[in-house]
């Protein structure tokens, strides 16, 4: 590593940093497939992209253990593959085919897979949060060093369920690390417009729960934050809140047209493409080669054509299982 | 066939929006409040321009708060106001549904008369569009089950255009279900379309047969069914039921009387359905009218899957309708 | 009669502590959790004691947050714990829908069988005490519309005492309504009364010219009837449904094959109470079997008056059924 | 008035002074003859009881006029009589009577009286919040200057209603009084049990909203403090909250037997009985004499007896009219 340093940001570690970089590419890249295949109409129902807000989940995701819980949105495709949910798998279940890591049952909003305890994929705003605070609570009363991460974006502040669980986590002490997706929409609606009060850690405090705001635009900054949260809820402090302050690059589903906001807005944000400014940054430190990046996309595209792949070669469900998933004798037999 | 000069082609989502904008033009008191109501257009563009023709005043951008927001729709009634509350879609309504029974359909009665509440709610219902479990929900049926509220279901463009300003014009609480599916249901209408009555079931095609019942997001598959049925020689009558609370028993007992036999065709899960509140009518009102069983095509008991083969499994279809009625009218004699 | 050594004298109320108590001593991973459950012992003094015995990490008095709280339940059970939840009435429980119907209900389904729901939450249902309209709903059948859950109604001392260790067996969301008015219900139990099947009616009184369906709060009322008939030489069976989803359509049909003649009563509002879906299935698998159609004592669609006299004449009451059934029988042949 | 002040605090006005006594006084001898009403059945359902809070209810309706809005709890006989509702028709609705305030169909828990705009008399904890918010933005948006005055329990902060309420009032600066009637308990639930947070004032600064703690034993202090938000309320500064620190005396409800709380805390509570405390400063700023209590006891008496008495002579609403106010059709034929 060369010591003269144009910028003042701390030193990274290579591998790990070219790790970080890889992961959200991954994301990107298999998002803007997702969108061509919709399309194609390979892709069908309501898709939500998370491009432009990959830190925030590939950071986060290292602060968790294998056996921690994942609770997110209808918005968590980065998500799941962050956590390492099998593309293929993914892409197959938006394909709808029975190889879906739900079985094609749930589709883009609900991914769900038991081997890396992501809980899925909740297409009701704020209705993924009192399942994070039962399974911490599971968690507590079995005596367990794990964590649950709860995303959930910030339109889900105003929601009543956000505060009856900030409350009850915070009561009993429950080791829930709420990430917090503030990319200042709801749909169509800027939380200066949702919120009287627009400082999302001060409610987080109010509660008593420990609150940091952190750029989530910037990778590293997304992973220390997540980091010390994580410890500090393993360690048995009870929950605590981490505001990623990010933003939406595509529209909020394939039906928006974007009334809400406009062009400038948006560009000015992609100018801080977690991708782009981290891509610097290690060029910067003498870290990122054109050969490296050439080979992450290659790797990315790969994957990417394998999960496509994947899901064309799948099956659809036979007809005669439509109700097998409803109660657990189906299921099992 | 209308003249041109006094029709136009137009669509239902058009049409509900002509009927939004004529509420708000003659009465000051009307406003229209909800989620992305405003700069988002609405989450089906129902309400697209309005925000920009009437004011943030009048088409109001709630928070993600349907509790609160609903209420206040009953409480800005009970204040002299007539407002129109649109919550997104009939899913999301579940989260303000103590609000709807315990108050809106309550305090009429429990205040013995004296506090009416002149509250319009209006929201999106039903499956099709391959939105999975959390999105597909046709719950108008289950609330036709409370006292205290009426419920209709527009299934055509006079009644996307008429409802509105009537139900504007009761005293109570009523609910409007739009099913996603017919919003882009094109037609002509005539250019002095206004206000309909929303107590009477409307007989779509007279028939002698069988009488097939139905309302919303089924109508257009049922009469699809009767087109082909005719192509059988079975003449069947369609009844629109339009209101599902109060449901207007005469025109379903006409019906049945004169046809003797039934078949109701409802998008609500079988069991517990409106379905099963129609066939008891019948049961109660026209058995000795019967020459066979009335007989049900619902949703298939499953939560609703995204794969679109399962889903449309789990609906019914103008096929199945079909093979209902043949079967029905071959079991004849 | 049962050997004085063999049984005791016991109540609806103590049947059901005495079940929870057993659960929580048989298996760790029980645990209660509901509004006052613990210091104050429970709202209608179910739990009464628990909190000494069990101690405050597994009787778990929580905030007014229902919706939180049901989600915890739900959330709890996917961590591996067998949570039971205590809503205090089902009038409170509309608060917690959402978490009940988009969760609880789906994620099973959503998840294609990977995730199942292991919770019970019980609430008290039911008119009857001059509670008002905000107190006094009996949704229990509006519940049973649900797929995905399964719901009781233990109408005696044994289902009391026994439902609710198969209820929690059940790999999936069980939910379990306890009539207010059945608490002080007395009689003798087996001293070694355990665990019954929830799947199946049971006839409570077997007859030959009239069934008289019913479950929860009118059970009592019905076999009261059913005495005062049987001195007016009619033999009326009575039916208990004991389960309202999964619904034992076979003992019903069996029963209704028997007497030809059938009434239901429910203390649900009429139209669209389950009682409707009964005469549905009746209507689809016993029509040929009917000598009249099925007739249904319901409560009159009001929200529920607190003056006594008006409350008892919008119940169902045992003049009623007696009046119901003799019209019917008279109107014989 | 002497000069001579043995205590520091400041100086009474005797004719008003009295006043506020001689509410607190009808609310508390009305609410002991309730009790004994109770135990001789004449007063059935839910009773539940305001004595040791009177100060409250008194003390903030001297800041609302005649035109501004009321929305309490099932705990507010204190706030109707208080607002000027007719003893008498509170009594007759206790006892049922069609001459009650809601006609015999609320009772004790739903008191409403269109004449003082006494919106009821709401028995879902929290269920009132969004109603208030309602009528304030209907005030608002119609340019009315009024207030509209919301009581609920501490208990009810836990709701999610809570927080999307205090949330959508600030962020539309609606004149809404919020009155946090702080007794330290939710049936059996302490404070520090239900929330993580126990300064309630911090939480509603946390939605911007102006939050003041007051002694709510103390009748000057309550008024005073109303007074003030009231004020600021009127003239449009948006919502304000108002915590009144106070205790309820006796059990929750007539079934209560408080197991949760030690007989010393409530002792030592009753030192601080807003009556007794008043009157001690009355007389040691010598404005009350033993001539002048004697008075107010006996019109307090001579209210009761006169209420009781109409409430006896009240008559039951005739059976036919059961479902008469379910709609209005049915209330205005
Ligand atoms: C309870 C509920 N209300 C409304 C919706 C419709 N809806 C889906 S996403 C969304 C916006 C949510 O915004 P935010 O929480 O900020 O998450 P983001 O989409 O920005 O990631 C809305 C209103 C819903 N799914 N659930
Ligand atoms: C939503 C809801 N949950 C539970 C109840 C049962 N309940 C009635 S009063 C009460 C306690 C409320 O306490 P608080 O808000 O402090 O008011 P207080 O009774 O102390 O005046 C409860 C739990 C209810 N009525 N509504
Ligand atoms: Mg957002
Ligand atoms: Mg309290």
């Amino acid at each position: 590593m060369t010591s003269s340093q144009p910028s003042q940001q701390p030193l990274l570690e290579r591998n790990h940093s070219l790790y970080l970089l890889r992961e959200m590419l991954r994301i990107r890249r298999f998002e803007e497939k997702c969108a061509e295949l919709y399309s194609a109409t390979k892709i069908r129902g309501f898709l939500h992209l998370y491009i432009g807000e990959e830190a925030v989940a590939v950071g986060v995701m290292q602060a968790l253990e294998p056996d921690d819980a994942i609770v997110a949105t209808y918005r968590e495709h980065g998500h799941a593959l962050a956590r390492g949910v099998s593309p293929g798998a993914i892409m197959a279940e938006m394909y709808g085919k029975q190889e879906g890591c739900s079985r094609g049952r749930g589709g883009s909003m609900h991914l769900f897979d038991a081997a890396t305890r992501f809980y899925g994929g909740n297409a009701i705003v704020g209705g993924g949060l009192p399942l994070a605070v039962g399974l911490a609570l599971a968690d507590k009363m079995q005596g367990r060093q794990r964590v649950t991460a709860c995303f959930f974006g910030e339109g889900a502040v105003a929601e009543g369920e956000f505060h009856e669980c900030m409350n009850l986590a915070a009561l009993w002490k429950l080791p829930v690390l709420f990430c917090c997706e503030n990319n200042l929409y709801a749909m169509g609606t800027a939380l200066k417009r949702s919120e009287s009060e627009i400082d999302l850690c001060l409610k987080a405090t109010s509660y008593e729960v420990p609150a940091w705001p952190v750029d989530g635009m910037d990778v590293v900054a997304v992973e220390e934050a997540a980091q010390r949260a994580a410890a500090a809820v393993r360690a048995g402090g009870g929950p605590y809140f981490l505001e990623f302050r990010t933003y939406r690059f595509r529209a909020h589903s394939m039906f928006d047209p974007q009334l809400y906001r406009d062009k400038q807005e948006v560009e000015a944000w992609k100018e801080r493409d977690p991708l782009n400014t981290f891509q610097v940054r290690l060029r910067e430190q003498g870290l990122l080669e054109d050969a490296d990046l050439a080979r992450l996309e290659e790797e990315a595209a790969a994957e990417i054509t394998r999960a496509v792949e994947f899901a064309e070669a799948g099956t659809w469900e036979p007809l005669e299982d439509l109700t097998k998933y409803v109660y657990s004798e189906g299921a099992r037999s | 066939m209308t003249a041109e000069a006094k029709t136009g082609r137009i669509t239902y989502r058009e049409a509900m929006r002509t009927a939004l904008r004529e509420a708000l033009q003659r009465d000051e008191r009307v406003f229209l409040m909800g989620e992305d109501v405003g700069r988002y257009g609405g989450c089906f563009a129902v309400s697209k321009g309005l925000l920009e023709e009437f004011g943030p005043e009048r088409i109001r951008d709630t928070p993600l708060s349907e509790s609160a927001f609903v209420g206040a729709g009953i409480g800005a009634a009970l204040g002299g106001m007539r407002p129109i509350v649109e919550i997104m879609t009939v899913n999301f309504s579940l989260l303000a549904l103590d609000q709807i029974v315990n108050n809106a359909a309550t305090i009429l009665h429990m205040s013995g008369g004296q506090f009416n509440i002149p509250l319009v709610i209006r929201m999106t219902t039903g499956a099709g569009r391959q939105l999975a479990a959390q999105h597909s929900h046709s719950l108008e049926g289950w609330y036709a089950h409370i006292p205290g509220i009426k419920v209709l279901t527009p299934a055509t463009l006079e009644d996307a255009r008429g409802m509105l300003w009537t139900a504007l014009q009761d005293p109570d609480p009523v609910l409007i279900f739009e099913h996603g599916g017919l919003y882009n249901l094109e037609g002509e209408l005539a250019a002095d379309a206004g206000a309909v009555n929303i107590d009477k079931a409307a007989v779509r095609r007279p028939g002698t047969d069988v009488s097939l019942i139905t309302y919303g997001g089924t109508l257009g598959k049922t009469l699809q069914a009767a087109e082909e049925l005719a192509g059988m020689s079975i003449n069947a009558e369609v009844l629109d039921l339009r209101s599902l609370r109060p449901l207007d028993t005469a025109s379903i007992l006409e019906s049945v009387t004169r046809t003797h036999r039934t078949v109701i065709i409802d998008e609500g899960w079988r069991s517990g359905s409106i379905s099963a509140e129609i066939s008891a009518r019948i049961m109660e009102g026209a058995f000795y009218e019967l020459d066979v069983p009335v007989a049900r095509v619902c949703s298939a008991e499953v939560p609703m899957p995204y794969s679109r083969h399962l889903e449309e499994a789990a609906l019914p279809q103008v096929r199945t309708i079909v093979e209902t009625v043949r079967q029905m009218v071959g079991s004849r004699g």
